[in-house]
């Protein structure tokens, strides 16, 4: 009877919250919405999955050795960890859990040890975090990754549309300003560095928003990460109705001149005078730009086939799965479930929007004072996204004269936009975390 | 350092970096077409970087594979 | 002079001990089963080029920093040690070692620094078992590989063949048995927990008993995989007999219903019930299940060929590489030659003919009152060791009627003994090791 | 506990782990058999998604192999 | 006004010092002989964009936490740092560098601790290397798919190319003896162990070369990684003059047997041979050539044809882009800019020509004495260098005699080359590491 | 121990232990031819180990990349 009662507790159904239940219908959401609507499924069916696995009640995958001795709430463990963490030995779970939050290094690791005495373990989907995310190389290696499969031919073709990429950046600090001021209201409660990382969804770049959120704000990777790849699969849905508001049909109709041949050798020289312009200037910005640039510049250079092969599968594909299990182990319930998570898709989705009209109106400017004619539409590409935010641009250009082919015309402001967020995610971090 | 300080010097900083990026590119190309116009070739990656003592056997096999497949091809099954 | 006796006493002639040679000679017997036989190659021959590496001696390819330095035998360097594992400063390299594997987290950290201030290092071997298995995360890498290579469509079609995959775990659980009997007999000499991953061996499924048998008893590993995987092999050497004696040739030639067509929905759906049911039920298991489900996600969606391709081949190849060679570090002499290894082989093949018998037994049962015709050949599927099992059964088939193809209806007890050896061990682990 | 309750508890556990498992399969495929029969096709993942830079590349070299080993392949060697 | 301060002060162009400059351009020069050249690329394209990386200023990429928190220079962290390592408070940055390079285990760690409050963290580039250098994994993991891309066939049909082997390594040993003889003469300053790595370049084998700085010489790994990979690429500029003044046309025209064709079983029998005489006689080169042999054997026995394609493909790959990165991040300018480097250059390129030299003259030699013809082109192959020297061997071949090939000849002591540098790595870690 | 010892001891020890191994192979290799000459085939390592379920799929791509790289070819544009 004991064995059963014992057996009984163990099972999940025991121990189920309502919160837990929630986040996996929400891991189950997402992977319909990458299954079935072919919302970013590389990431989103890992992150869904992982975020199904992270809420299964007492498997405790998501969380640390430690966390795992609290949630545990063995009497005897709980008063161990109250005096490694310095608190008092009679406090609940709850305010254990908030003193290791804020524990030192030194009280932290005293407090593992402590749990690992007692035989508990880190969760597995917490073990890939710290190895993926946490040390900050995942995102990097993917960054590597995505250099080793942009061709910036269509950007050095047309350096002027790097404005572009430059104006679709306006997004991030509007939202910043947007955290900021929700803050001061009293509806949120974010800190500034919180606003930073949650700004830097309108940059429309997966891994440059899970980097900046794991250097300035760990807590709130979870609905960073789920935001920036939700509204970048959304880019279709959300981009065309602001392009038709801030254009006319004249202007859409533009025909852009075609783009000039680039040689071999520009190619290969460009990554390294981006490279160097990061050293000279931002250096906060070089480990997302320097591997970027690395694995361009491999693609480019046609001597290391095989690594530039490797980085543009294998590696990118291994970093793919464990970052994307790292990101749903931020999907646990207590974690996610917040009303600053609603805070995070909403002022998102604003920085989508406005980085989505400024690279037009910028584009509306460039073409009015530049000597060139330059279609408005390729403006909306500088938000990154590649290369849906191209392709929506090609698509409306068509609408207005099925002739009016844009797609390699907003090639270059849609890599644009990775570096133009690469350089303010570097400015971010410079400014905020110094 | 408050949001305002945060969106101005951001922006201003993002700014400043590509115009000086797209300045030093377009210096960068002229210079480039100019001065070193793509006259030599490029050294290719040779064959010889992927594994030889098992290329031969890849090729044996890649051989094997594509002569099966073009008689089912011509075999009209597809 | 000097300077030659130095070198001679580095060589390894100097410092051989007969263990190492044998266990060299077992090393070089499991390559040629591997190679020669065909006997589960992939992990073999990393598994036997690992056991010889670690029993080569003096290179300490096995070993912590902690253990090379007590092998190493410097007095000083003893004395140090014994102070800081807190044992008697006089004590031998034995006692010492004892200590070591004894000694709480402080105290090893400690002593490993001592060992590494006087310039000892952790062996290769032993940090790829760090890495690979201590972690935990090279079989649960494997079992995503596993999943992103599973077909469930014959298990979906008949799901009843489900019953054969849970009767042929019964092996695992009378081993269990067994192995506490002999100890209570004085015979052998195992903890509960030890028994419970001596057990898993009858689940016929090497990445589930490594990953078991690394949380319940990392001692018992190399036995047990060098167990789990060579059984595995013999499969076709050790069912038929089994088989044969228990069902008669009328029954063998029973024919079966052909399967009806699965949808790709139903495929996709089923790691999602079968994950939302280790939730609900049996968390322990959620890591192994989770991680498989995840794969055979992946595969059945369609949307992350790139990801599922990187599943199937270069991750797991990688995995496994660092696996076997892990397992191997387990084969060194002085831990693998022990009265409980030979306890642990005689064990593991009696739990995998218990196994066998049991799911041809239930497919009897199944036949005698089920509706439909079921062929007891097909029960002994459910030990799982995809996919030579289903073949063993397929041939005996054939044997008795050259027209009955069991090959499709055993892959689906084949795939449910996958399942249910990690709900086994799932079970093991929540029973025993919480 | 010992080893005789560990056997019962264990394989009860995993009989009715499974047994669950077969009710809950058999229900599902029947509601998606019945409601949800396999009639939109699922998005197939989009050739877009293997890095369409090198795209062109690949296919030139592929094609470039392939034509070599048909000839070969013509030439009778095999 | 403040705010503008700060971001300049952020800027790379305010840290800028002239050895960093220095450091990138010594970058740009190996991207271009590289990519230009030819040199090496797989290597020297990660090792020169990682040193142009290293030396970013402000970034810090190269450099651990602890080197972090002293280069920031805030006044409080550098007395807290001063403390941590037991050092006066009012040091200077410079001290504390050399302090925290002394430190003890424990001292280093709770100097990690503080900077890591302070909110410092490893540089990317510092990361890797710890991951893939300093653990020794990297190096022993390109062996091992160095090991699966060997054909050890031509070696073992003329096994007496293991001689040549064998003389090619008197570099090595020659060079340690320059450089002891330099710092004896206060030209340098070496210590005997950094002479034992600086030598190894004359191996002509980069994973060996960096496998053994990083037991022997740390400090030293940039520049000797970068000297080995660059005197391989210059093996077809340096070779030559050696070899034609050492031999007569008559020498260079002499016609060697053919081959005969070794067996499937001869080969796969050599790596295990291989290893179990390592076993016998020089554990310390148990890791290096035990991962040779795996590979090897991986690769003949034709039972494991996946993980060998992986090991020659995607995992060797891998492993390479995080090696150069590492060796890169070697390359930052207070370490490589020294007169020690200009030492090991110039050693290194005497080892090399030394080691051509012996194994053309011990090719004479056995051509006087021996029974069969031996060209003495092929000995300076024993260099190693694969597949460089045997290309060269062959070229001088076909310009005395058009009709003389002699590449198959030239594998033998290509192979016998790594194998005997492999060797010589071993002696040198058991005379001097131990 | 200092730089000439270090340099009779190393390439001694180099020297011996690869005329050993010249030794030992050459050996092997007579016992090898005499003993066990290759008569009995090795065990090729079976297709089947490469993951059999996408084998179908795998196929079916190749075999219409092929195909259109065929149509292609003849096409004359190559
Ligand atoms: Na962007
Ligand atoms: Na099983
Ligand atoms: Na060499």
């Amino acid at each position: 009877m004991d064995n059963l009662l014992r057996l009984w507790h163990s099972t999940g159904l025991a121990q189920f919250e309502p919160g837990q239940a929630f986040m996996i219908l929400v891991g189950i959401a997402l992977l319909f919405l990458a299954i079935r609507k072919g919302f970013e499924p590389l990431l989103l069916v890992p992150i869904g999955f992982g975020g199904i696995m992270a809420n299964i009640p007492g498997a405790g995958l998501a969380y640390s050795a430690a966390e795992n001795a609290i949630y545990g709430g063995d009497p005897q463990v709980l008063a161990q960890m109250a005096t490694a963490l310095g608190a008092n030995a009679l406090e609940s779970g709850k305010a254990l859990l908030a003193a290791l939050s804020q524990a030192g290094a030194a009280e932290h690791l005293t407090a593992t040890r402590v749990a690992e005495a007692a035989g508990y373990a880190d969760g597995m989907l917490h073990s890939f975090y710290v190895v993926a995310i946490a040390s900050g190389v995942a995102p990097l290696v993917i960054f590597m990754g995505v250099g080793a499969m942009t061709d910036f031919g269509p950007l050095l073709a047309n350096p002027k549309t790097l404005f572009l990429g430059a104006a679709a950046q306006f997004g991030i600090f509007a939202t910043v300003l947007g955290a900021v001021g929700l803050t001061a209201l009293g509806v949120m409660d974010f800190s500034l560095a919180d606003a930073a990382a949650i700004g830097i969804i309108g940059g429309a770049d997966g891994p440059t928003a899970i980097y900046v959120s794991s250097v300035l704000a760990p807590d709130l990777l979870g609905p960073i990460a789920v935001a920036a790849y939700s509204y970048m699969a959304l880019v279709p849905l959300i981009q065309p109705p602001i392009m038709r508001a801030l254009t006319t049909e004249a202007e859409r109709r533009i025909v852009m001149t075609q783009l000039r041949v680039v040689s071999r050798r520009e190619k290969i020289v460009f990554p390294l005078v981006l490279l160097i312009l990061v050293a000279l200037l931002l250096p906060a910005a070089a480990p997302l730009l320097g591997m970027f640039c690395f694995g361009n510049l491999m693609k480019e250079c046609g001597v290391v086939g095989r690594l530039t092969d490797t980085a543009q599968n294998a590696l990118i594909n291994i970093t793919t799965i464990f970052l994307g299990l790292s990101v749903g182990s931020k999907l646990v319930a207590d974690k996610f479930l917040d009303i600053n998570t609603l805070g995070i898709l909403a002022l998102g989705i604003v920085a989508f929007a406005i980085g989505t009209a400024s690279g037009v109106l910028i584009a509306k400017l460039m073409n009015r004072f530049g000597s060139t004619p330059l279609n408005p539409l390729i403006g909306s590409a500088g938000v990154s996204a590649v290369p849906m935010a191209a392709r929506v641009s090609n698509k409306l250009g068509l609408e207005a004269d099925p002739h009016n082919y844009l797609l390699m015309h907003a090639m270059g402001p849609n890599v644009a936009g990775v570096v133009g967020s690469a350089v303010a995610a570097g400015v971010m971090i410079s400014l905020v975390g110094g | 350092m408050q949001g305002v300080e945060l969106m101005v010097f951001g922006i201003g900083s993002v700014a400043v970096f590509l115009s000086l990026l797209v300045v030093v590119t377009s210096l960068t190309s002229r210079l480039m077409t100019r001065y070193f116009p793509e006259a030599e070739p490029l050294p290719v990656m040779p064959r010889a970087q992927r594994p030889a003592p098992v290329a031969g056997a890849e090729d044996a096999q890649l051989t094997a594979v594509i002569a099966a497949a073009i008689h089912r091809h011509r075999a009209g099954k597809h």
